[in-house]
């Protein structure tokens, strides 16, 4: 039998791994790639909890993930697009309207 | 709950008075022509005006009880209530206020060319914050119409002001919450030291520990002296006045500021009678000081703006003195002195907002000699000055002379250099006025004819013009109206612990200490 | 070692490299090959878990739609130059660093992890008596009924906001 | 009840004139403010009767300020005091408007001229007849606005705004005291009213007041407070340096306000108050002493001066210093005595150099008030030179004048009033002397000897017209006749009708003397008034030439002499440059600009600079933002695993 903590920790990995690039890669798709890696990290361990402890809403939440997940990407590239209308680079640190 | 006497008129008068400016505000949204907002406006403060007459005949003088009390549950888990009402006191300045606010409409018909349908607007909304820190008895009511003021008045500043509009409406906002967020901290130590309630009238008769009275004390002093504005702290005025459009000086002049004495009253005394009466001479001696320091410092000024918002400090200092001198003379006198300085400055300011239309210019050198264009301009200025100088017959000798009988009373020195005050009063005042008035016509006038007043401004003064005598030849009119509340207020503050006797303790202390 | 902890650790190889492979790739295109592959192997470990109709939504969802709408974008952003450019950020060992010390924590309080509160109703041998579509859609349809309504909200808001923000301006 | 109207028709007349004159009554002004001001005469003689018959009216119309145990009316008292006030004020009013309508014809300000001196006429009735000290204050203040006003009528001129200014600001210090006397004397009394603070002041005989650490006597100080006023208001040493400049109003001002009626008002307080002042010893010597003084110093710089309006001017603060010697000396109704026939004399003078310069004006005479510019207007100006004459044999104190009878008797009074009172009338009978000689040496100066102007202006030289000299003469009347109703005991039974009339008020006034000490008294001032007449004839009609000389010989007296002891500049350099540069330079700029302003702007400016640099952080690239996010959650993370 795989114990359950196997799943977490591969879970908790994965997402490190996420997180890792979308703290330092420069091109936003990427970020974006990480950010879906990060969010089926996330679903791995709520498909894992689901199955050991036998309750089926781990998976209905993994469900809602993908949701927001196909939301989040749709509106995230759009707005890349846009974006990229007014300045055609998708670096991150080309990026920097914030410091106003 | 016996403090109160609940509204007897068939209608919610006060709430209907307080938030009827804020409907105005709400109807001139959906208009589109600066004409029709203009007249709209001046309609609305007219309504709310004369919504408010039958405060002036049904108030009950024989007693100094809140009156047209109106009192619903608001978040009933925190003990928060909908709690309006008046007494003596807050009365005056209710009309003081809606007054004020018609004036100061009127006053902007020309003035104000841009972002029109804003500016009046913000008028309205800022009426309503202010009659309603006058009628709140409930301190989260109180507080939220204290600082929803402040927003309105920055705008004026911020958007209609002078050439360095900006640096002065910061200023003044910053100012002023630094003083009122401490203020909000001593609120809710308040709160849970009196039972965990916020009505005013509940907590007055709360009686608090003296360390916890003086921490309180400093707290709400910060929020009120901020707003008189005393002595330390009255930079924010100059800048905030001269920069302000003349409907903003005048509302700041007339009425924004008395909402820190007024507080004063309504809070620090009843609440912290220990306390104040232990911090009563420092506040009379920081008074005297702005009373001097605010007159001598118009005799250095250029600009005809400042120098009024500098004889304000003065003139505030005066009203300070009379509240802190704690007997009826003092307290009555510091109060009508309160309307007496929202009527003259007020005018005083509009005075100067009618000029600078015609002239674009408020450098005293510019002017000179305009009295030979605009006599009737200079006659009216000069009554507005002597009542500023107080001289008798005008309204400012009764508030001077009443207060200075009060400082008197409580120490002869005090009343004594409050009285020099009075001299330079005079010599700042007539140098103006001459400056402006006398001597030879400034040359730059004799091709550009300088129109005299026009009806619409006349009436803008008549008011005020008959105030200023009213109240110098029969300020009884004024004065019953505030007799029991003032004396009731003496009597809370005595009903301390006799704080004199504390300050002789803290005294002993103090000198033990070194 | 069993069966399953070998296919566990097949995948588990698996879905840590490619996931590397992912974040490191200096062609965006490789990376988004390479996820393709990786949410394969996570449908497989899903299958591992017995949520087959989960399995199935992830490739079809994932690996059909969204992965597509990336390799759109990319190609509709023109980005020849950036491939030649630096990959990371100038502060990108401060990221490895707190990426690395957030995997050493979450593992070290996660791994630990035995508390097992009682187990649930929906026990494997139920589901496959039911079927795991009849069980889902139930619970979906009941207990889930307003999230699932928000959920299509969302999705209907993303897509006129999709649409919105990335036509071209009507001049 | 009728009484009310004395002060309220001069002020309808105001009103009246002031809303409507310019643009309906224009140059009729006088058509509304003549009339009442008469009325109000005709009214204050019907008062005169009622009083004498032994009446005391005691009106109280309204309650004025009420607030704790504080309570004031506005209310009149009307007794024998008030009456010859009233008199005296509204004969010469009525005279002096008269006067007006030929002295301001075709001024730009008409209207505005008769506005102003009703108003005046409306505050010094209101003065006189007020039965309390605080509508006392406001007629005080009132009459005090209206001189502001009247003096600096014509604005245009620098001089004259300054002036008006001036004499404003400088009696502020005077009712500053005065304030502050009738907030003690109700801090004593309890009460303002007349009628209840004088029968008390005998019960707070010995009370003290703790004025740091010293105990002093509270009558004594509250008299002192009050003299404050009357020295303001009344141009005693030291705030005289208002009333020569106060000279810039136009003549009839100066007549009715800065020589008859509003200056004198310091003279009828400390008479109104004799019930207090008689309590205090050192009260009544302060006053003596600064009236004396005053007196012979105002005397000496109006022996220099040559500005006709300023000699007068002088020589009107000298003559309140006598009435201030006769109060202090305890003569009360010597005082209002002399206050009464200066009222007449001196308006007359004035009035007549009013006629003098008004002929020069219309002669377009450049330089219309400077006597050396004069000369020789006897032949042309007959009528003025006679009444010149008249009014001043009577101020220099020739037997038989009005002038005489009241300063003898204050001489007399003095030289009564033991060691103090001796050395006063030394200094009352040498300011005589003075006065003599300045009096004449302005009437040689102005109406002797050939004309100092040009041709040109000579030949525009004429008499005024009646509506100017048939005043006058009213006015010499008085100043000749007005002294009969005080004539001393010595020379007729009952003859001091005057003070018997006022005894009820101001008490008897009992003298000690002999016979012949009064005689020699009596002697001495005819003999100054004479022998300052010979020195001037001498010094001005027989050699000419002497006056350059004798200037010359003396410089640095005359110098001091001319520039008025130098008072203006001590003042200016003491008091008002320091305030001036001090409230610029060091309040302004420095206190506010830099300690408070700096302290405020100082904090967030402090703030800023910190947040300037903290501002690099903020790249604007969000994913440093999530990297230092990342690390927040990590060390609380970690904080919470740790501290477990």
């Amino acid at each position: 039998m795989v114990p359950l903590s196997w799943y977490i920790v591969l879970s908790a990995i994965v997402f490190s791994i996420g997180m890792f690039g979308f703290l330092v890669r420069r091109n936003l798709i990427i970020i974006f790639l990480s950010i879906e890696l990060m969010l089926n990290a996330v679903n791995i361990s709520l498909v894992a909890f689901s199955h050991y402890l036998q309750s089926i809403n781990g998976q209905i939440l993994v469900f809602f993930v993908i949701t927001v997940a196909a939301a989040e990407a749709a509106i995230g590239l759009a707005i890349l697009i846009a974006f990229y209308r007014n300045k055609p680079t998708v670096e991150a640190d080309e990026i920097n309207l914030l410091k106003g | 709950m016996e403090e109160i006497i609940l509204n007897k008129l068939s209608y919610p008068i006060l709430s209907l008075i307080v938030f009827l400016p804020v409907l105005g505000a709400l109807l001139i949204m959906f208009l589109k022509k600066a004409r029709h907002i203009r007249w709209a406006t001046l309609f609305v403060t007219i309504a709310a005006f004369i919504a408010a007459l039958p405060l002036w005949s049904h108030f009950d003088k024989t007693t100094y009880k809140m009156q047209f009390v109106e009192l619903y549950h608001w978040i009933p888990s925190m003990g928060i209530n909908y709690f309006i009402g008046i007494d003596g006191i807050s009365v005056l300045f209710i009309f003081l206020t809606l007054l004020l606010g018609v004036l100061s409409v009127l006053v902007s018909f020309r003035s104000i060319e841009t972002k029109v349908k804003e500016f009046h607007m913000s008028i309205l909304v800022m009426e309503t914050a202010i009659l309603g820190v006058f009628v709140s008895l409930d301190f989260l009511l109180f507080y939220i119409f204290w600082e929803t003021m402040l927003i309105p008045m920055f705008l004026l500043i911020g958007v209609w002001g002078g050439s360095n509009r900006v640096y002065a409406a910061i200023k003044f906002f910053l100012y002023t919450l630094v003083g009122s967020l401490l203020m909000l901290v001593g609120i809710v130590v308040a709160y849970f030291y009196g039972g965990q309630t916020l009505n005013i009238l509940a907590l007055s008769s709360v009686q608090y520990p003296l360390h916890i009275q003086v921490w309180l004390f400093m707290a709400f002093f910060a929020a009120f002296a901020v707003k008189v504005p005393m002595f330390p702290v009255h930079t924010w005025l100059p800048d905030a006045h001269t920069e302000a459009p003349t409907a903003g000086s005048v509302i700041l002049a007339g009425v924004l500021i008395k909402m820190g004495a007024y507080g004063f009253l309504r809070f620090s005394m009843p609440m912290f009678p220990d306390a104040t009466v232990l911090f009563a001479w420092p506040i009379l001696i920081l008074s005297i000081i702005a009373i001097i320091y605010g007159a001598v410092i118009c005799l250095a000024q250029k600009d005809f703006k400042r120098l009024i918002a500098y004889s304000s400090v003065s003139h505030m200092g005066f009203v300070t003195l009379g509240l802190f001198a704690l007997n009826s003379q003092g307290l009555e006198g510091g109060i009508l002195q309160m309307v007496n300085h929202g009527i003259i400055t007020g005018a005083l300011f509009l005075m100067v907002g009618i000029i600078y239309e015609r002239t674009h210019t408020r450098v005293i050198a510019d002017y000179g000699g305009i009295a030979h264009a605009v006599p009737w301009y200079a006659g009216i200025f000069m009554i507005f000055t002597l009542a500023s100088i107080g001289l008798p017959g005008t309204n400012g000798f009764i508030g001077e002379f009443l207060i200075i009988l009060g400082a008197f009373k409580a120490h002869m020195i005090i009343g004594v250099l409050s009285a020099l005050g009075i001299i330079i009063g005079a010599a700042y005042m007539l140098r103006l006025y001459q400056q402006v008035f006398f001597e030879k016509l400034n040359s730059s006038y004799e091709n550009h004819p300088l129109p005299d007043l026009n009806l619409r401004e006349v009436i803008t003064l008549l008011p005020l013009i008959v105030l200023v005598f009213w109240i110098g030849f029969y300020p009884e009119t004024f004065l019953s109206y505030m007799h029991l509340s003032v004396e009731n207020l003496i009597q809370q503050v005595n009903a301390g612990s006799g704080g004199r006797h504390l300050l002789a303790e803290y005294i002993k202390i103090f000198r033990g200490a070194f | 070692m069993s069966v399953p902890q070998f296919f566990f650790g097949y995948f588990a190889v698996m879905l840590i490299g490619l996931s590397i492979m992912v974040v490191t790739r200096k062609n965006p295109v490789h990376s988004v090959i390479l996820m393709l592959v990786l949410f394969v192997h996570i449908a497989g470990v899903y299958l591992f878990l017995n949520a087959e109709f989960l399995a199935a939504i992830q490739i079809i969802i994932y690996a059909g739609a969204i992965l597509v709408m990336f390799l759109f974008v990319i190609m509709l952003l023109d980005l020849k130059k950036e491939v030649t450019e630096r990959r990371f950020l100038k502060p990108w060992p401060l990221g490895l660093v707190v990426a690395g010390t957030f995997m050493v924590f979450i593992t070290a309080v996660l791994g630990k992890l035995t508390v097992f509160p009682e187990p649930g109703k929906y026990s494997i041998d139920r589901i496959q008596a039911e079927g795991m579509m009849m069980t889902i859609g139930k619970v979906l349809y009941t207990e889930y009924l307003l999230p699932f309504e928000i959920a299509s909200l969302i999705l209907l808001v993303a897509i006129i906001g999709a649409i919105v923000l990335a036509k071209k301006r009507l001049e | 009840m009728k009484y009310v109207l004395i002060p309220l028709l001069p002020l309808i007349a105001f009103a009246i004139n002031i809303l409507f004159g310019r643009k309906y009554i224009k140059d009729k002004a006088h058509w509304v403010s003549v009339p009442a001001v008469i009325m109000s005469f005709i009214l204050a003689v019907g008062a005169f009767m009622d009083v004498k018959a032994g009446k005391v009216i005691n009106i109280n119309l309204y309650d004025w300020i009420v607030s704790g145990n504080f309570n004031v009316t506005i209310g009149f008292l009307i007794d024998r005091l008030t009456v010859v006030m009233l008199l005296v004020v509204t004969s010469i009013s009525s005279l002096i408007f008269i006067y007006s309508v030929g002295y301001m014809r075709g001024d730009k300000g008409y209207y505005r001229f008769f506005a102003y001196l009703s108003l005046f006429v409306f505050s010094m009735l209101i003065l006189v007849m007020a039965n309390n000290f605080l509508l006392l204050y406001f007629g005080w203040e009132a009459v005090g606005l209206c001189s502001y006003f009247l003096i600096g009528f014509w604005f245009d001129r620098k001089s004259a705004a300054n002036a008006g200014k001036k004499a404003f600001v400088v009696n502020r210090f005077g009712d500053f005291g005065f304030g502050l006397g009738i907030i003690l004397i109700f801090l004593t009394f309890g009460s303002l009213e007349y009628l209840q603070v004088f029968p008390g002041a005998h019960s707070i005989v010995g009370q003290t007041l703790n004025i740091f650490g010293h105990e002093v006597d509270t009558i004594t100080v509250i008299c002192l407070l009050l003299f404050c006023g009357a020295v303001g208001k009344s141009a005693q040493i030291p705030l005289h340096v208002w009333l020569p400049d106060a000279m810039e109003g136009p003549t009839p001002v100066s007549a009715l306000i800065h020589a008859a009626t509003m200056v004198t008002a310091g003279v009828f307080m400390v008479a109104r108050c004799n019930p207090l002042f008689v309590l205090s010893p050192v009260a009544m010597n302060t006053v003596a002493v600064v009236g004396g003084v005053t007196a012979i110093f105002a005397a000496t710089i109006a022996l220099v001066q040559n500005d006709i309006k300023r000699v007068i001017a002088y020589s009107t603060v000298s003559q309140l210093g006598y009435m201030f010697l006769a109060l202090g000396m305890g003569a009360f109704s010597a005082a209002i005595f002399h206050l009464y026939t200066h009222a007449y004399f001196k308006a007359l003078l004035f009035l007549a150099s009013g006629s003098v310069i008004h002929a020069l004006h219309h002669a377009k005479h450049d330089d219309e008030q400077n006597m050396q510019k004069m000369g020789g207007l006897r032949k042309y100006m007959p009528i003025t030179y006679l009444v010149f004459i008249l009014a001043t044999l009577s101020i220099t104190g020739i037997p038989g004048l009005a002038g005489f009878f009241s300063k003898d008797e204050i001489l007399w009074r003095a030289y009564m009033g033991g060691n103090l009172g001796k050395f006063l009338w030394f200094l009352g009978t040498t300011a005589a002397l003075l006065t003599a000689f300045y009096s004449w040496r302005l009437i040689y100066m102005t109406f002797h000897g050939k004309f100092r102007g040009t041709q040109e202006s000579e030949r525009h030289l004429r008499e005024s017209s009646p509506v100017i000299t048939v005043p006058l003469m009213f006015l010499a009347v008085g100043a000749v006749a007005a002294g009969w109703v005080g004539i001393p005991p010595l020379f007729m039974e009952h003859g001091d009708r005057i003070g018997a009339f006022l005894a009820p008020v101001l008490g008897h006034s009992e003298g000690h003397g002999t016979h012949a000490e009064e005689f020699m008294v009596l002697g001495a001032s005819i003999a100054v008034a004479l022998g300052g007449w010979f020195i001037a004839h001498r010094m001005y009609i027989k050699r000419p030439e002497l006056p350059q000389k004798i200037m010359d010989k003396f410089q640095p007296v005359h110098r001091l002499l001319f520039n008025k002891y130098w008072v203006d500049e001590l003042y200016d350099k003491t008091i008002v440059q320091p305030l001036l540069k001090g409230s610029e330079k060091v309040i302004l700029g420095i206190v506010d600009a830099k300690i408070i302003e700096g302290v405020v702007n100082g904090v967030p400016a402090l703030i800023g600079a910190f947040s300037r640099r903290l501002r690099r952080i903020q790249t604007g690239i969000f994913s440093y933002y999530g990297l230092v996010m990342a690390l927040g959650a990590l060390i609380i993370i970690g904080t919470m695993i740790f501290l477990k």
